[in-house]
């Protein structure tokens, strides 16, 4: 596979957008100013970017309960996705999802989705319209190792295989589902082969390495524009921090986290190729990281201080009419 | 006009709106059949009670779409495919197999709109089969609609007529909210005169089947034949019943009720569904706390009893509220007993 | 009798009948916690709010099971257990995920005494949490019974107090029907006295929280504290308010909630779910119906609005029902304004 | 593996009371006598008959919407049944649950399902009790090739892979659902390798062979039994009838059923080894024949002039107490 270099640093931009953003986000709910509750997404960064560099704003993605890199990746404006988070009036939703339910339909994101498995269906039904209207365009979810085993999902497989839907399985496999690892909830510890006895390609891949994720998805993404149905990958990635921000993680063994941002930082790994394999300067990597440090220090104020939805607002958008 | 069955109606409502519009699509178990069988492709189904034959060969297999057994995907991907820009008709065959696909109704269909800040369209129909009476026994002949009345977000369309299937389908697939569309099974060989061309009834908006002044009687889906019926026998008897169909439960035309008991004063509620937490006892409610002035006597409810379908012809029957049930019920409302 | 939290009482409960009962089990995601990780398997949760803390240990993970995300499965195990000997509690994290599995409660454990002819026992739990309150948002914060009180062959439980949390646990594991058991997210910090050893609260069985004369205020879960606020708040000014918890909605005691009425004449149904097809409509057209002539004003219904709960924190309070709402609902109800 | 021919003989009787009840039951539905809906099981005998023979009347069996043969084969008292099935007083379900909720838990048979996909994760409850109790018992869902698609299927599969339960998934592949083939619904064309994904053994078999089926099952039993978790069968016969009785079968090429009958009778095929290979006189099996016949047309007979449940049936059995 060839790597445009433009594609690479815009890949590299929003790796750290999401790095940046959910180390943000975790400072900010330890202060408490964040309403709701926070599932972050680093060490898992390049699986979001690796697998959305291959989607246009007219492909879709169905997200999960963790988002905001789906988020991110696919191009949500991250100013709307903090007035989001902050539930404010001009968030992407208005205010009235929040963390666990941003969603941007003009750039292709289905909303994420605190249902386990419920976005996956919903993704299927973004490919059969993509299949209808006969376009090119592809959908994907994003699906968690606890999700794998949800029943939505086995039917959305076999679904999109039947009707050969340009449809993307994209397993996230952070090791954890919640309080309990694959060791344990994972019949057969082994996603991709489940995909791929409902007759679809299906691949694993290295969710610490962009470059790894990158060319599995492209994979994928080829295969099901070209109308010859699903495709699955498997990305392997742990989350550095909780499910959720207050976990206590006593199901980690003693330093993982430590060796984790040691030894699988994706956006080390990324920057040590970028530099070494593509020529891109160090220098330039840290003037994307100043700039997106600094947006987001000035979203995260503007969101702080916008205004709240109005009382109104708990009563509009139940029905467009009735 | 035209003399058509239920299940005509239906059909002309689909293929009028498919006509009419090519982002409309049909999905379901058997829509069309035949496929990955040893007779070929030809449509084997037409769906499991025929209201989608000889659509695949009008509209395509791409706009027909036949799925494996797994409500949940179906659902969904209608979900997804009405975020995205069509205007998916799916079919729940039964549904009582809500069951197997609630989620999809209850979390993502009908909180999309509201989560997203109304930056979306929904424009979904979920068409599903429902009543007792057809000896389908208890995991196929619920009727619960009522679930799903009380689920913000959704609409719930509930056709007693041939002209309001058609009607109502139609309105339905143009509605920008997700409609759960509530066919009676019972009432699919029933016939009457159906509009011909295009034909639309509004949501919200019931029809008094029935005018009267002695009692209000509310009746949804099949139960508004048994209503008129009981209905006409008593009027000859000087009993005058004021029948209404509210049509759709959500919205529901609370308005039309209210203007009923508010002349009549009396209200009897005939629901197929079960005794509690169902239609029966939400009229019932309206009518206290919004008419309670106007109330002459106790309304009374009609409803199954607070037990599952049996697969029992003759108990299937007594599970059934019965015409002498309701004219008792009507008699002993306004104060009149059989003579 | 000691001072306990809302979760220690329902920890007591669990642990009374498992110490008492070698066929009770416990089955759901992260009861234990910590298997298939990287720590060891010692306990890393004990239920997503502690309630199982310890439970391994005592019991073991034989009878304290963690299963993967997946509620049909969990549900179904939980009924075919209970089919064949054991008196499962399964634990579905959030009401809300009976999207996810609701067959297996409505045409399944609900049915099969009836669709075998009363020939087994169906001793299932299945315990989860609800309520609006805790800025979950939209899919995790809803409060559904009033669709399980509908199921015929479900019992419902929404205990409102500590006490009530143990006794009613209690006793919903030794029944040998299915009990959908709701716990409110809101209560689990809010403290009470709870009596020592075995206890049990009767099903249909109503709690007076409050004895009054003037008004009967019926409130369901966490919102019978808002009544007993409102109660004590009115009673300083002499609006003797009745406050009644039924307890479980299914069995409903409608013997209790039909004595006040007819004692105060005036009803007021205070229920944190849907307006439509609700506790609030239910409990309001008993009374409609039962105790019409008793009635001296129109009763009222307390509901939240016919919305999803919105994740934006000022509008989830506005959601809920408030105490201001409640008081000068009841003296509306009562014909006294605020001074 | 070793046969018994005790055992043979008692799977002859089965099977040919399976064929002769349905047989009967196709006719009276044409006569109009049946209540409700009912789907035969005729060309699938060996598949309930070579499963069940394995299991004891403490091993639990859940049903299908086609359920007749699974309750013959696992020893459900066929007078009882017809009861059922007329919706007598005196039926095994007190004439309440009809041909698709045939329940006898004294038998170990869960029940009859009307919901495509209900029947396994109670299967694997029970299985769940058999684990926790500690005994050698096993559980067994029937599982149509339609139903595998649905989404319990999978959740059960995973669920008793994780908790290593005595459980064995018996597909029935009869090449359809309803009215599409397996040619199109079944997203892989393959039921056993998805079991086998999720981490169990899987095996194909002969749906038409009673030895086929009976040795592919007795070995997963015994893996079951032994502790070793769960382990699934797909057995591959068609159906001879219609999905229901009244299905025009439109979806079957010209003289499929003929064929079948000629080619594929699991009785002739049973018979032939019967003969050739145990010494087993056709005689003897004619005689089995004949009580069988002449019992179901005592009981079918018994069953009509039965008397039917008192209208106040309908109120009780929803509670135990309330
Ligand atoms: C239907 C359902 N069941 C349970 C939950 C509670 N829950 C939220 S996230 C989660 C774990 C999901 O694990 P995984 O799919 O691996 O995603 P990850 O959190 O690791 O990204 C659970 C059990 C839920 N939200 N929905
Ligand atoms: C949840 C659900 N969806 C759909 C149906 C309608 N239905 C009944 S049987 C059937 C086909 C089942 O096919 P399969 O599992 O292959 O079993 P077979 O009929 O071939 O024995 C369908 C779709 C149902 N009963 N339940
Ligand atoms: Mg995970
Ligand atoms: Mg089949």
């Amino acid at each position: 596979m060839s790597y445009d270099p433009v594609m690479l640093l815009e890949a590299y931009r929003r790796m750290r957008a999401i790095r940046e953003f959910e180390e943000r986000m975790r400072r900010e709910v330890q202060m408490g100013t964040v309403p709701g509750f926070v599932h972050l997404y680093c060490g898992m960064e390049a699986i979001a970017v690796g697998a959305c560099m291959h989607l246009r704003d007219t492909d879709y993605i169905g997200s999960t309960h963790r988002g905001h890199g789906h988020c991110i990746a696919k191009g949500v404006d991250i100013g709307a996705m903090l007035l989001e988070i902050y539930c404010k009036a001009d968030g992407v939703c208005k205010g009235k999802g929040g963390s666990m339910h941003i969603a941007d339909l003009s750039k292709g994101m289905l909303g994420a989705n605190a249902i386990v498995g419920g976005a996956p269906p919903i993704a299927v039904g973004a490919a059969l319209t993509h299949k209808t209207l006969g376009t090119d365009g592809v959908a994907m979810a994003f699906i968690g190792d606890g999700a794998s085993n949800q029943g939505t999902v086995a039917e959305s497989l076999n679904f999109s295989a039947v009707l050969k839907l340009p449809m993307i399985f994209m397993y996230e496999n952070n090791g954890y589902a919640e309080f309990t690892g694959t060791g344990y909830h994972l019949g057969g510890a082994d996603i991709a082969k489940r995909a791929a006895a409902f007759g679809m390609p299906a691949e694993k891949a290295d969710g610490v390495d962009f470059f790894s994720v990158y060319d599995a998805v492209g994979r994928a993404v080829v295969h099901a524009r070209a109308g010859n149905g699903p495709a699955a990958v498997e990305a392997f990635a742990y989350r550095w921090y909780g499910h959720f921000e207050g976990d206590m993680q006593k199901y980690r063994g003693a330093g993982e986290v430590d060796r984790l941002r040691e030894t699988a930082d994706p956006l080390v790994k990324f920057e040590a190729r970028l530099v070494s394999d593509f020529d891109i300067g160090a220098d330039e990597l840290r003037e994307i990281d100043e700039e997106i440090i600094e947006l987001i220090e000035d979203k995260v104020a503007v969101a702080k201080a916008a205004p709240k939805p109005s009382n109104d607002a708990l009563y509009t958008d139940v029905y467009g009419s009735y | 006009m035209a003399i058509k069955t239920y299940r005509e109606a239906l059909s002309d409502a689909l293929a009028q709106e498919m006509r009419r519009d090519p982002t409309v699509i049909i999905l379901g178990e058997d829509v069309v059949g035949g496929l990955g069988g040893t007779a070929g492709e030809d449509e084997a189904a037409g769906g499991t009670f025929g209201v989608t034959a000889g659509f695949a060969a009008e509209f395509g297999r791409r706009r027909v779409i036949d799925t494996p057994i797994t409500e949940s995907a179906i659902v969904g991907a209608a979900n997804g495919a009405a975020l995205t820009g069509l205007r998916p008709v799916a079919e729940v065959m039964f549904m009582d197999f809500m069951g197997v696909c609630l989620d999809q109704m209850l979390n993502q269909m009908a909180k999309f709109r509201y989560m997203f800040g109304g930056k979306c369209d929904v424009p979904v129909v979920i068409r599903t089969l429902m009543g007792a009476g057809f000896g389908a026994g208890p995991q196929h002949s619920q009727n619960l609609y009522a679930m799903l009345t009380a689920i913000p977000g959704l609409k719930v369309a509930l056709p007693s007529s041939p002209a309001d299937a058609k009607g109502l389908l139609a309105t339905a697939i143009r509605d920008n909210d997700p409609v759960i569309f509530c066919e009676h099974k019972l009432l699919y060989g029933e016939t009457g005169e159906v509009p011909d061309g295009e034909y639309l009834v509004p949501f919200g908006k019931a029809n008094i089947t029935r005018s009267g002044t002695d009692v209000t009687l509310v009746a949804f889906s099949r139960m508004v034949l048994l209503a008129n019926k009981v209905a006409d026998k008593l009027a000859r008897e000087g009993i005058s019943v004021e029948v209404i169909d509210p049509r759709t439960t959500s919205p529901l035309d609370r308005d039309a009720i209210l203007a009923s008991v508010g002349k009549t004063g009396r209200l009897v509620v005939l629901d197929e569904s079960d005794p509690y937490c169902g239609m029966a006892s939400e009229i019932t409610a309206l009518a206290a706390t919004e008419a309670f002035s106007s109330l002459k006597a106790a309304p009374a409810k009609i409803t199954p009893p607070h037990t599952p379908v049996p697969s029992t012809p003759h108990l299937e029957q007594l599970w059934l509220p019965s015409l002498e049930r309701i004219e008792n019920t009507i008699r002993a409302t306004v104060g009149k007993r059989a003579a």
